[in-house]
């Protein structure tokens, strides 16, 4: 079985960089084949980079707080691409200001994400978290 | 690398002429009469210009708070900086949102109606461009003690300078390695630097009429965590440039990484060096406003109230240690997101509290290691400084691109593609922070094995290797209330 | 004065005969068996032993947290440990009630009942005699790291001591100036003296055996804002009298003051002078378990949660910096009232960030301010050590009294009518405190003169006389986030 | 008219001085006429010294939390003594832990205070409204 292929970067206009360079590399030493897009990544990029490389899963970063403007019909753009079996995760502080964690979550996961990740968040979890969903689907 | 690019003074007619397709980027762009905004500076009190609020915290042996701040809305901006003013902030920043960064006025003008409409809060900062000349100054006015100053990215930084200073604000980090390093992956720096330029013009333009506005030289922002020096030395630099536009002040930021003896020692050598070099190339009638101590991106995560003080007015008291004119906190609630009003009142009275405690004792304080630390930071600033203007004939901006293209400047974890990320930096046992891959950079042998012996001692006290996973357990060691990161 | 309390060691015999009133005292007493006792200290892990804990400390370069700290019910007092613990609390403090205080047992008896059946809280402390022996012993195995010492008024000390060391406390602040001067006002020091003698001796009697139990020595506790050195000279003149009955640890208790130059040189010069005068005496075997640096009574009052976590994390970073072994700091409520049990985990928290984070730096400064403090620090406590000794034939207990009946040594703000109260502190310019008037100190002239130039300093710079209205500002500046009082 | 003689001192067990220093010098610097029992003293002893020196007012303070104790019936007391006219006031830190200062107002009112002050009260505006109050009884 080949190793799994996931596109990492940080959408939108945000450039915080650091979180999706370690979560990159803990993918890479992890097994994955990882396509690292860095920041100011617009959402259709990533489309295009997972349907490039064929792609298990897309982890996306966010932190500043604008995120969900960024993602507005990403699901759907996927879907149309024809990404309707890619999983799609996303990390980092999720709204402007201090909030509720789970109100994002919410929010995320209604715009179409599998999988919603709080600041500060586990990288050996979320990888864990993406073994048990590829082999729910028979992937890894 | 062929670059026309020069640190040579810009002539007036044709910088004027460069302005045109700038004020043209969106209508509030005409609002700039720069005849009339020199008048209106000019008849602002002395307690809002930057330069003259930061000599004021000089005479007086006082350290300032410069907190970083700024929401969407002008009337929520005007209570936030009244709340700043309050709670005795005279620094005030302007930090833009995101999207303002971008260039991207409509979709601002559209997020504005959708935030007066639903009154929730959709922009990371003040959409100053939107707000234009006129609107902007209203902010100004909303206070009696506070010098403005906006947090702008590259793309919008001609633009938004002419607006800011037009509208009374005196102080901006036009630096040219601040965005291209930290916040652009395909910018070069070689676009920043020119950008810069027409800011460091606009500065001098200003300055020729008598209107002082600084800028704080950030140097190169270090995503990574790596020994300051490379940043230390491309605030000199950015200075530099400044200087040779017609910028009269200076304002020396020095970031703090946490350890007392490194730390206290960066701010000693850096505004040393600065008056040497701008002395040494002639630029003797530029002054520096003070020091802006800072603390550096070290990631305060979720962690409760507690930790969430110390971690701040620890920064405060190590600034006032250092007797910085100003210092650079982050607020309570730094890793929740952009902080409430309340959480900016209690950040700044906490460290006011201690700035105004320790300061006002005058404690005087020598120690070895600082020293120690000094002589070290010293040596590598120097190798570096002297590099960019070996490489560059003298002239600082063709020195600076060269050693960036050369790995002679280099920082780890960097976004920016031209970057060559050949440097590790690491924490050794006293939280002092170490090179540990060099890359190319130009240092003496024997600095380089000071940090050997430093990291080799840690890996031997720790009894392991100071490989990347301690690397990112030094990142969140702070968060956790420790020095320096051990294993989980 | 006629006394015929001496500093001389206790018949054991005597002391066995002098215990049965103070155990019938109410029935809890008779649950002591010193055999057991010693038995049950022995089986004691290192962990729950304050010296062993203390000289821990010291190995480690660590700076621990002693707070203040107790509740009524037994329950409510275990939580509040474990609580303690979990913040990394070594040093676990068991303050009494003031009932207690008073040996008003069936009051308390009465006032347990109530509070369990209303859920009210009622006591200001723990009303440990009232629990006894074995309830108490329950307190002590809650933890698995911590030292517990019971904090006592001079009516209780006597039977809470009997009951806290079988309990398995093991340290006590056995000091005969502590209760008289701080809260009491008709007993007398001799009094006081004598029944701290009975604690030492019980303290003597264990060591014995070979279990150490230590005194933190608080010395003279003023109520007033004075300069330390009267505090400091009975730290050591207790500490003689607890090494004549046998004890073999001492905890040197340091109180600060807020400014960093004297409360440095304070910590410096304390246990060296402790340790000359113990050696001198001939206690060459009594250890000195470590520094305890203690924040005095400087009134933090109702204020915002900012100012409340700066003033004892400043006394964290203070005490870090001196490289204490311990730091008492108040609560962010201190202010307030009795703590909440999430007010000491916060305040806890925060002061344990900011002691990890200085401490493992080692950093090691200098500083000409600290040594011309420690200089004058040093002058004034062998002047009243000296004086106590000299009047007192070389025995600490008649040297004291004779030197209090003098005004050798003296305090102002005293609610004990035996103290003279002649002398008055004020704050010098940089936050130092002053002399204002000697009464009848005998402390050299040169001292006396650099106290009278460093109060006019201030007199000259506010432009003011230094009276009574301005102590009273200086006992609430630090509340005020100054450094100095100034006038509304 | 003579100067007005007041009471003061901290109340039962407690034992915190400062203030209760400070009040009585600032009360005597008005011009009163300052009867000083200082800590540690019981209720009685503030009714004695009021009888014996004809007070007109009782400045009482508790810091230690467990003033409400000490005070119950109080104000009885002073009636039976014939103390029906003199003023009752209180300062301090009226309970144990943090609390609402008006709760404890509310409960030394009801005991039979006549005004009741927080920690790190002015002393200046107390001196006003004891003033003003003698003055409605036509006392100064
Ligand atoms: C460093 C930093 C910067 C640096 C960034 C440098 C760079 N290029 O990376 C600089 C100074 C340039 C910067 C700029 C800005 N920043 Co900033 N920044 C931070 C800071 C201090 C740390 C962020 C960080 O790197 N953390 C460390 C990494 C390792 O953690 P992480 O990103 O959470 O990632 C971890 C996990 O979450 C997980 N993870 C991350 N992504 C994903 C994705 C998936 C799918 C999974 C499974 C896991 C995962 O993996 C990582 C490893 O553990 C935070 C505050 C804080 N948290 O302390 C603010 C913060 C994120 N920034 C903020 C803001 C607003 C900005 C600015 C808009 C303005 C400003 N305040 O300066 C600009 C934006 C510029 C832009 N265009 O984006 C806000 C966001 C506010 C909000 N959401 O409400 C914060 C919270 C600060 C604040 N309180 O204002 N910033
Ligand atoms: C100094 C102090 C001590 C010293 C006292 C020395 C002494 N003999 O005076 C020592 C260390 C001995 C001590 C002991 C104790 N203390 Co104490 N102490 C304090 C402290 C730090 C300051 C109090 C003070 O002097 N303030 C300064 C004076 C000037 O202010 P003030 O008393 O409020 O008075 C002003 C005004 O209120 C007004 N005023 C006062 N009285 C009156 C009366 C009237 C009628 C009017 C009009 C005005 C007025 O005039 C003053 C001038 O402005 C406070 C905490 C704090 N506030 O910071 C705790 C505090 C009062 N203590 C407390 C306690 C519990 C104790 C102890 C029981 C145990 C302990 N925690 O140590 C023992 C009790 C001993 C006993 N038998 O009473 C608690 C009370 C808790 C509560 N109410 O819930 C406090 C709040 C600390 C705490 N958070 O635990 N204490």
């Amino acid at each position: 079985m080949t190793n799994p292929t996931v596109i990492t970067g940080t959408v939108g206009k945000d450039a915080h960089v650091i979180g999706t360079k370690i979560l990159s590399r803990a993918l890479r030493e992890a097994g994955f084949n990882v396509v690292e897009l860095g920041i100011l990544t617009p959402p259709e990029e990533f489309i295009q980079a997972a349907l490039d490389n064929k792609a298990d899963a897309i982890l996306m970063s966010s932190l500043y707080g604008m995120g969900e403007n960024d993602v507005q019909g990403f699901k759907e753009k996927c879907i149309q691409a024809g990404l309707n079996d890619v999983l799609l995760y996303i990390g980092g502080n999720l709204s402007v200001g201090k909030h509720d964690f789970s109100e994002a979550e919410a929010t995320f996961k209604k715009l179409g994400f599998d999988r919603v990740y709080p600041p500060a968040s586990d990288v050996k979890k979320a990888i864990a978290d993406l073994r048990a969903d590829l082999k729910a689907k028979g992937k890894a | 690398m062929i670059t026309t690019l020069r640190n040579k003074r810009l002539d007036e007619k044709e910088f004027l002429k460069m302005r045109d397709p700038v004020l043209d980027l969106w209508p509030t762009g005409r609002e700039v009469d720069l005849d009339e905004a020199v008048e209106y500076q000019k008849q602002l009190p002395d307690s809002k210009n930057w330069h003259k609020l930061a000599r004021k915290m000089n005479a007086e042996g006082r350290t300032a708070i410069f907190p970083r701040a700024g929401t969407g809305l002008l009337e929520a901006q005007i209570r936030l900086s009244r709340k700043l003013e309050e709670s005795c902030v005279p620094f005030i920043p302007v930090t833009s949102d995101s999207y303002t960064r971008q260039l991207e006025f409509e979709k601002v003008d559209g997020i504005l109606d959708e935030m007066r409409k639903t009154g929730r809060n959709l922009l990371n900062g003040f959409p100053l461009i939107n707000y234009g000349v006129k609107q902007t100054r209203r902010l100004i006015e909303s206070v009696t003690v506070g010098a403005f100053n906006p947090r702008l990215s590259l793309k919008s930084y001609k633009l938004a300078t002419e607006i800011s200073f037009a509208a009374g604000m005196t102080a901006v980090a036009a630096c040219p390695f601040i965005s291209w390093a930290a916040y652009e992956k395909d910018a070069t720096l070689e676009e920043s630097m020119a950008v810069n330029q027409y800011v460091h013009r606009l500065i001098g333009y200003y300055a020729d009429r008598g209107v002082v506005i600084s800028t704080d030289n950030h140097g190169w922002i270090l995503t990574g965590m790596q020994p300051m020096t490379v940043n230390l030395a491309t605030t000199i630099a950015d200075a530099i440039m400044v200087a040779e536009q017609g910028g009269r002040s200076i304002t020396s930021v020095v970031h703090l990484m946490g350890n007392m003896a490194q730390d206290l020692a960066w701010i000693r050598v850096t505004p040393r060096l600065l008056r040497e070099y701008l002395d040494k190339l002639g630029y003797r009638d530029v002054e520096i406003a003070g020091v802006f101590a800072q603390h550096t991106p070290l990631f305060p995560m979720p962690q409760s109230m507690g930790g969430a003080f110390a971690f701040p007015n620890y920064t405060a008291v190590v600034a006032a240690l250092g007797k910085t004119e100003a210092v650079s906190i982050r607020t309570i609630d730094e890793a929740l997101g952009v902080p409430t009003e309340e959480s900016h009142t209690l950040s700044y009275e906490s460290a006011n509290w201690l700035l105004q405690i320790v300061r006002g004792q005058k404690f005087e304080l020598q120690s070895a290691q600082v020293d120690e630390e000094a002589a070290v930071a010293e040596a590598e600033i120097r190798a570096f400084m002297d590099r960019i203007l070996e490489v560059g004939d003298g002239d600082v901006i063709v020195g600076c691109l060269k050693c960036v293209e050369e790995g002679f400047l280099d920082s780890s974890f960097s976004p920016n593609k031209q970057v060559r990320d050949q440097v590790i930096g690491i924490k050794d046992s006293r939280g002092a922070i170490r090179w540990r891959e060099f890359g190319n950079l130009p240092l003496p042998e024997e600095i380089k094995k000071f940090h050997r012996e430093k990291v080799a001692e840690r890996e031997k006290a720790e009894g392991r290797e100071m490989d990347y996973d301690a690397l990112v357990q030094d990142f969140w060691a702070f968060s956790k209330g420790r020095l320096t990161g051990k294993p989980e």
